[in-house]
């Protein structure tokens, strides 16, 4: 008599052709790989395509935003977007092969179907920063998230000042994107490479990230006032890098990084990839560098 | 006629442990006919030198994963004769039945896993998968009960965790036992069948004389303590032990060997239903009949016989003891243990004949001496000599190597012999 | 039989050619492959058994995995176990004894010709240290637990199969422990190698109110000071705690360090 | 809110009345044990009870966020698969026996788990499926809530009961709440009541022995970040979870996925972590943000002392003590907040 009700939390919550709050969590986009390219020996860039064309057109992400990306009884792991906000549901992400789940994944043939959840975290303010020269900074794999502010950079660029983007790589055969530098260049894009060790191959610049970047800077005069700077790379990276901007008095909230932690849900839940007790997948992954400063054992 | 024949089997296959069987047998005489066991001793009775009693079931369980019941129920119960301490019904029907539930699945897995194969013409039991898929599975099932009836009384399947000196760590469920019977009562069915399985298989006509030693049944049909006893009229008591096994070591094997009043004796299920033949559950005997199995019965191969009445038996005897258990309420699941200096000695029915254990306990209930007699080490003598009567025999019938080496082979496996164990 | 293909989200999955083998041990490990009937037959979907002479008699010789229970305990252990790392892509140790030594390297504490002597008398007998596998070849991956727990081998193998890396848990079985809702077996008063021993068999022993033995071995970065201390202060003596830390071998760079 | 007063045999009808619903309530664990034990666990009869529990060794927490999880499962069919997602919530579950501390963190993890961006499902599911009796307590030793301010519970519940005796004062917050009452003899409060019931809190409050000051504690664990103490408690702690299992608001966890024997399916578990576990902080290939055993015994109290005051304006700890209790190093709260603040005093 006293039997209580039942209350189903998801019921009756798909409104205005989306999920619910409470539906979406454990959601995923059913997503096709379309294509992959092997960049380097242990990068590939994956395309791949929400299925549903409803879906794909409402899938909105900016530029730093990552995805979750599942292989069923695989894993689920985190990745940057690395293709252009206009593009939507057709996404390009470019991953290493590092564990479980990238290496399971640079296996599987094109046309497999692939979970994606998302988009999360924070993003580059690139609208805050119309009018503005801006330096992007990457070290190795850190080039991926620059890829997607490069593209909504190149879309607008008559908004824009002078844009550097500096690029340090262990040696040349890792370096990605090759293709794409030619298109850069040709935007009125200044783009430097440095390379820890050279091969035959090579004849740029030999040397640690911070040379070249001590040159741009030198280069680009004062950039106290009218310059933001993308930083993305390894953590020790970050460290010289910020410091050397810093230095050079770019004033610390112009500065955005974007941090990697373990993450497991992606969702602000799991705490995995809490810094002191700040969500990296909530308040970051990009972050303005006083933040950073702000957090305890955040590099 | 044929006069020759000459077989070596290096680590026979589908028993547990390393055994090598050598027949050469040169113009009709036997030059060598030998069962030798290989395995690698890891000297248990040495290693709980100095370990306090504790130590003595959790370790000398590991003595063999098949029979690690058995072997931890033995060494649970020298302890408690060591001490003086003597289990409440409660705790000793527990243990009876965990025991009835390894005896259940070891028969089972030699019945079908190991030993049916043979009389079906194939490798392993893999094949039978698809070609008697019924069969395999009725196996599972039944085999599947059994373990989860050790789980749950004592713990986990293979190295019980919740049997202790003194009791047990924790009782299981009322409503668990509950299910229990229901689940052993479909069982006989399975058991039913298993007997029509085993009729259309054809035993070989093998016999040779022997002396059987096992516990004496009282009112019970016997597997845990009580006195001793042979075919052959040898009573003794539990702590005389080692008159009953008289070990001694031979060139060709790491086991060691034993005799009574002959050359060799043996045990097992079949020992055990020749000496106690009228306290097997009724519903048993009348299988035993289906099969002319009258004691004393001196063809080895009808160890496969004994063992499936002794499955039929623990299950229903196991049924009759949930009975009780479930009308009675828990009482504490185990006493407290006090260290005493001396020595203590248990002898306990495991699936392949008698096992004893026996330690000497310092002041502090530490371990001074220790000594363990395995049931297929006091086969070994008796499988040796079979082989060799078997040699004889079948040369003489004219039957092929082949022949011989697949009798001699599913011969010893009759016996379950569980190698490492027997060189502990 | 040529091994089947199969696919998983579009990658071909072969059907490894698997053996068994067994050392010094008491084979319970390997029973515990057969003991899972309920898995049993998805089990040999995945695998392919080419050699398992506690339960078959036909003997392959061409195997990628080899699982190999027991110590080494006498030399020509050591010729087989070589061969078998000469076949096998994959070597696999399973059990306490083949990880660590098992109970059988209680031996160990004991001088050689003591043992023979009370065991064997002065009958000549052959045997040596007892030692792991890895003493003698590189292993492959290890599979802790006295015995091994079927659940378990069950995700490895088929993680192996897909080549998924094998992680072994990082933290203590009191994390299983608590999972399971137990009463904590310290405050039952009776001692418990949980907080330093590996997950993995799901707290088998305290579920079941029975202290843990550490049959898993240490945990990575085993607080081994701090238990000496608990021990201390729930009465628990050195010697009690040493005889469940040197039961399996797994804590063996501890114990002469405890010991002096 | 509404208040009734029922007679004390009027108890069991209320629980008969619920009882057509699953119960979980306190029970004893462990009569063979030095000192008696308390757990939650589903209950079968009003005697199974025992509402005189000074606490349990688990929280309420594993029935709302159960130690592991089947998030969901997946068939698979070659490159193509499906996913099925099941909130494993079923059946409302009344919850007989509750102390303020734990409401108080179910309201807790409420904020994160389904008042944040993201709401859980899998938590509200359970969350929003319960009927919630609480009950005064009686405060041990080990206690702390009241300077955490978890004391007492101000809602998360459908009603309170606070023993009187002879009878229960009673809270009503929900309107379920308020049907089952109009079923019981009960009658509005009275001057002697409220007398009655203003004694009863009172002396409790006079009870707690254990202490924490909280006074600037969010910047004091800033300024002692580097603390030697940290270190000091560090070499004790196991790195075994044990507080965060029995922690009613530890909540952090992990994900594995599992592909099934067959090849044909695969799940993905959910499974409580916890932060001061070793690879809680590992990131792919091998980097461990947290090595050391202090720095994630720290972070632990950092996530709850600072992080959530900063998120939530209020910590993420009830002062239930459990974790202390169950520590096998013995590391409390108290004392490890005692110990870094008496460090920042030191220094001044
Ligand atoms: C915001 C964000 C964006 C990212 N963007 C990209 C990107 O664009 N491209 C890219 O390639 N990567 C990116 N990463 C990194 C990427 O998420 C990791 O490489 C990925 O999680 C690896 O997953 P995996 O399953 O292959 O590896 P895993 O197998 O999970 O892990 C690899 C390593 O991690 C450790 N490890 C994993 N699991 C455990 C465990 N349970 N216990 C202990 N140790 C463990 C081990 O050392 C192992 O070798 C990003 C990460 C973040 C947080
Ligand atoms: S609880 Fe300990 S001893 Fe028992 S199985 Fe697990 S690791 Fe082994
Ligand atoms: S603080 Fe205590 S309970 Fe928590 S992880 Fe450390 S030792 Fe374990
Ligand atoms: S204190 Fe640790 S275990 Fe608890 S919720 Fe916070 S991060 Fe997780």
């Amino acid at each position: 008599m006293n039997k209580l009700p039942f209350i189903d939390v998801l019921a009756g919550k798909e409104e205005h052709g989306r999920k619910s709050d409470l539906a979406s969590f454990e959601y995923t986009y059913q997503a096709e790989i379309t294509n992959v390219y092997s960049l380097t020996n242990t990068e590939k860039l994956y395309q791949i395509q929400i299925i549903d064309p409803k879906e794909r057109q409402r899938f909105c992400f900016k530029p730093g935003q990552f995805v979750m990306l599942e292989l069923p009884g695989i894993g689920e792991a985190p990745f940057s977007i690395s293709s252009s906000p206009l593009r939507h549901g057709d996404l390009e992400l470019c991953i290493r092969g590092a564990g479980n789940m990238t290496n399971f994944l640079s296996l599987v043939p094109r046309g497999t179907k692939v979970g994606i959840s998302g988009p999360f975290g924070t993003s580059f303010p690139v609208e805050q920063m119309y009018d503005q020269n801006i330096m992007l900074i990457g070290g190795g794999l850190g080039l991926v998230p620059l890829r997607a502010p490069i593209f909504s950079v190149l879309e607008q660029r008559s908004r824009y000042g002078n844009i550097d983007i500096i690029y340090g790589s262990r040696n040349p055969s890792e370096l990605l994107f090759t293709y794409q530098y030619d298109t850069w260049r040709q935007f009125d894009i200044d783009l430097s490479i440095i390379v820890d060790e050279g091969d035959e191959t090579w004849n740029g610049p030999v040397g640690l990230i911070t040379s070249i970047l001590e040159e741009r800077i030198a280069a680009a005069g004062d950039i106290s006032q009218n310059t933001f700077a993308i930083v993305c790379g390894p953590p020790i990276m970050f460290k010289y890098v910020c410091d050397m901007l810093v230095k050079s008095k770019m004033p610390i909230q112009k500065i955005f990084v974007s941090l990697e932690r373990r993450m497991h849900c992606g969702r602000g839940k799991c705490c995995r990839c809490n810094i002191g007790s700040t969500y990296t997948c909530l308040e970051g992954p990009v972050f303005d560098y006083w933040s950073v400063l702000n957090l305890k054992e955040a590099i | 006629m044929k006069l020759s024949c000459d077989i070596n089997v290096r680590h026979l296959t589908r028993v547990e442990g390393h055994g090598n069987i050598h027949i050469k047998i040169q113009d009709g005489k036997v030059e060598k006919a030998s069962w030798d066991v290989v395995e690698t001793p890891r000297f248990f009775e040495a290693i709980v030198v100095g370990k306090h009693w504790e130590n003595a079931p959790y370790i000398c369980g590991r003595i063999c994963g098949i029979c690690s019941i058995g072997h931890t129920l033995a060494s649970i119960r020298a302890i408690e004769n060591a001490f003086g301490i003597i289990p409440d019904k409660q705790t000793s029907s527990l243990r009876l039945i965990l025991k009835h539930m390894e005896t259940l699945q070891s028969h089972l897995l030699h019945l079908y896993f190991l030993a049916a194969p043979d009389f079906l013409n194939v490798g392993s039991v893999f094949p039978l998968i698809e070609s008697h898929p019924d069969v395999v599975q009725r196996a599972a099932r039944m085999k599947l009960l059994a373990n989860d009836a050790c789980d749950i009384i004592g713990g986990r399947r293979m190295h019980p965790t919740r049997t202790v000196v003194g009791g047990f760590t924790m009782l299981p469920e009322k409503n668990q036992l509950l299910q229990l019977k229901s689940r052993l009562e479909a069982v006989v069915a399975d058991l039913l069948a298993t007997a029509e399985l085993f009729q259309t298989f054809s035993f070989p006509d093998f016999v040779r004389e022997t002396e059987f030693v096992s516990l004496k049944g009282d009112k019970h049909y016997p597997f845990i303590g009580g006195d001793l006893i042979s075919t052959d009229g040898v009573i003794k008591a539990e702590e005389e032990y080692l008159a009953m096994t008289n070990e001694y070591m031979v060139d060709h094997s790491t086991s060691k060997w034993s005799r009574l009043s002959r050359p060799s004796f043996a045990v097992g299920a079949l020992a055990r239903v020749n000496n106690n033949f009228s306290l097997l559950h009724p519903v048993a005997q009348e299988i035993a009949g289906r099969f002319s199995l009258n004691a004393v019965n001196h063809n080895p191969y009808m160890l496969n016989i004994a063992q499936l009445l002794e499955c039929v038996h623990v299950v229903l005897d196991s049924i009759s003891m949930l009975d009780e258990l479930l009308d009675t309420p828990w009482q504490a699941p185990r006493t407290p243990v006090e260290p005493k200096e001396g020595l203590g000695v248990s002898a306990v029915e495991v699936p392949r004949g008698i096992l004893y254990h026996a330690y000497e306990f310092d002041a502090s209930g530490r371990i001074v001496h220790a000594n363990c007699v395995i049931p297929t080490s006091q086969n070994n003598a008796n499988i040796h000599y079979d082989i060799i009567e078997l040699a004889h025999q079948y040369t003489a019938q004219g039957k092929s190597d082949s022949e011989i080496q697949q009798l001699a082979e599913m011969l010893v496996r009759a016996y379950d012999p569980c190698i490492s164990c027997s060189v502990h | 039989m040529s091994p089947v293909e199969r696919s998983y989200l579009g990658v071909p999955i072969n059907k490894p050619k698997v053996a068994f083998f067994e050392m010094s041990s008491c084979e319970g490990c390997q029973l515990q492959m057969l003991n899972n009937e309920a898995s049993l037959l998805d089990f040999l979907s995945l695998v392919e058994v080419v050699n398992f002479r506690e339960a078959m008699t036909e003997k392959g010789h061409d195997y990628q995995i080899a699982f190999v229970e027991g110590s080494i305990t006498r030399s020509d252990e050591i010729d087989r176990l070589k061969k078998i790392r000469k076949q096998a892509d994959t070597l696999v140790a399973i059990g306490s004894c083949a990880c660590f030594g098992g109970v059988n390297q209680l031996k160990n504490r004991f001088e050689l010709d003591w043992v023979k002597k009370e065991v064997y008398g002065d009958y000549p007998i052959d045997t040596r240290k007892v030692e792991p596998l890895s003493a003698h070849v590189t292993v492959d991956l290890e599979i802790y637990g006295c015995p091994i727990k079927k659940e378990e081998v069950e995700r490895i193998v088929t993680n192996l199969v897909l080549g998924k890396s094998i992680e072994h848990p990082k933290y203590p079985i009191c994390v299983e422990c608590k999972e399971n809702h137990n009463v904590c077996l310290y405050d039952l008063g009776e001692p418990c190698l949980g907080p330093v021993t590996r997950a993995g068999c799901d707290s088998w022993c305290p579920s079941n109110r029975l202290g843990c033995w550490g049959c898993r071995g240490p945990v990575d970065e085993a607080n081994v000071t701090q238990l000496k201390e608990i021990m201390a202060q729930h009465n628990f003596t050195m010697e009690q705690m040493l005889d469940r830390m040197e039961c399996f071998g797994g804590f063996s760079e501890y114990i002469t360090e405890m010991k002096k | 809110m509404l208040f009734r007063v029922i007679a004390r045999n009027e108890l069991e009808n209320l629980y008969d009345m619920l009882a057509v619903n699953h119960v979980v309530g306190p029970v004893s664990r462990g009569d063979d044990t030095p000192t008696p034990m308390f757990d939650f666990d589903f209950v079968y009869d009003f005697k199974e009870l025992r509402l005189d529990f000074p606490s349990t060794i688990h929280s309420l927490k594993r029935y709302v966020l159960p130690p592991k999880e089947r998030f969901c499962t997946f068939t698979i069919q070659d490159n193509d698969w499906q996913k099925d997602v099941d909130l494993n919530a079923h059946k409302p579950i009344v919850y007989f026996g509750v102390h303020a501390c734990d409401i108080n963190a179910l309201n807790k993890l409420d904020k994160v788990l389904s008042g944040s961006v993201y709401p859980d499902p899998y938590y509200a599911a359970k969350r929003k499926n319960m009927f919630v009796v609480g009950i005064n307590c009686n405060p041990q030793p080990y206690c702390f809530c009241h300077s955490m301010g978890t004391d007492s519970a101000l809602h998360g519940f459908d009603m309170f009961l606070t023993d009187l005796g002879d009878d229960y004062f009673v809270e009503i917050h929900s309107a379920q709440a308020f049907d089952c009452i109009n079923k019981l003899n009960s009658r509005e409060p009275d001057e002697q009541d409220h007398i009655r019931f203003l004694e009863i809190t009172d002396k409790k409050l006079k009870k707690f022995t254990s202490h924490v000051d909280n006074t600037d504690l969010t910047k004091i664990l800033d300024l002692e970040f580097q603390s030697e103490s940290w270190k000091e408690w560090g070499k004790k702690c196991f790195s075994c979870g044990t507080c965060a299992a029995v922690c009613p608001t530890c909540y952090c966890y992990g994900i594995t996925e599992n592909v099934d024997m067959d090849l044909q399916g695969a799940s993905k578990i959910k499974q409580l972590y916890s932060c001061n576990l070793l690879d809680f902080a590992e990131v792919a290939g091998g980097h461990n943000f947290r090595p050391d055993s202090y720095t994630r015994l720290k972070y632990r109290y950092y996530h709850k002392h600072r992080g959530f005051v900063e998120a939530f304006e209020e910590p993420l700890c009830v002062g239930c003590g459990r974790c202390g209790e169950a520590c096998l190093a013995g590391i409390t709260v108290p004392e490890v907040i005692a110990s870094v603040r008496d460090k920042e005093n030191n220094n001044e």
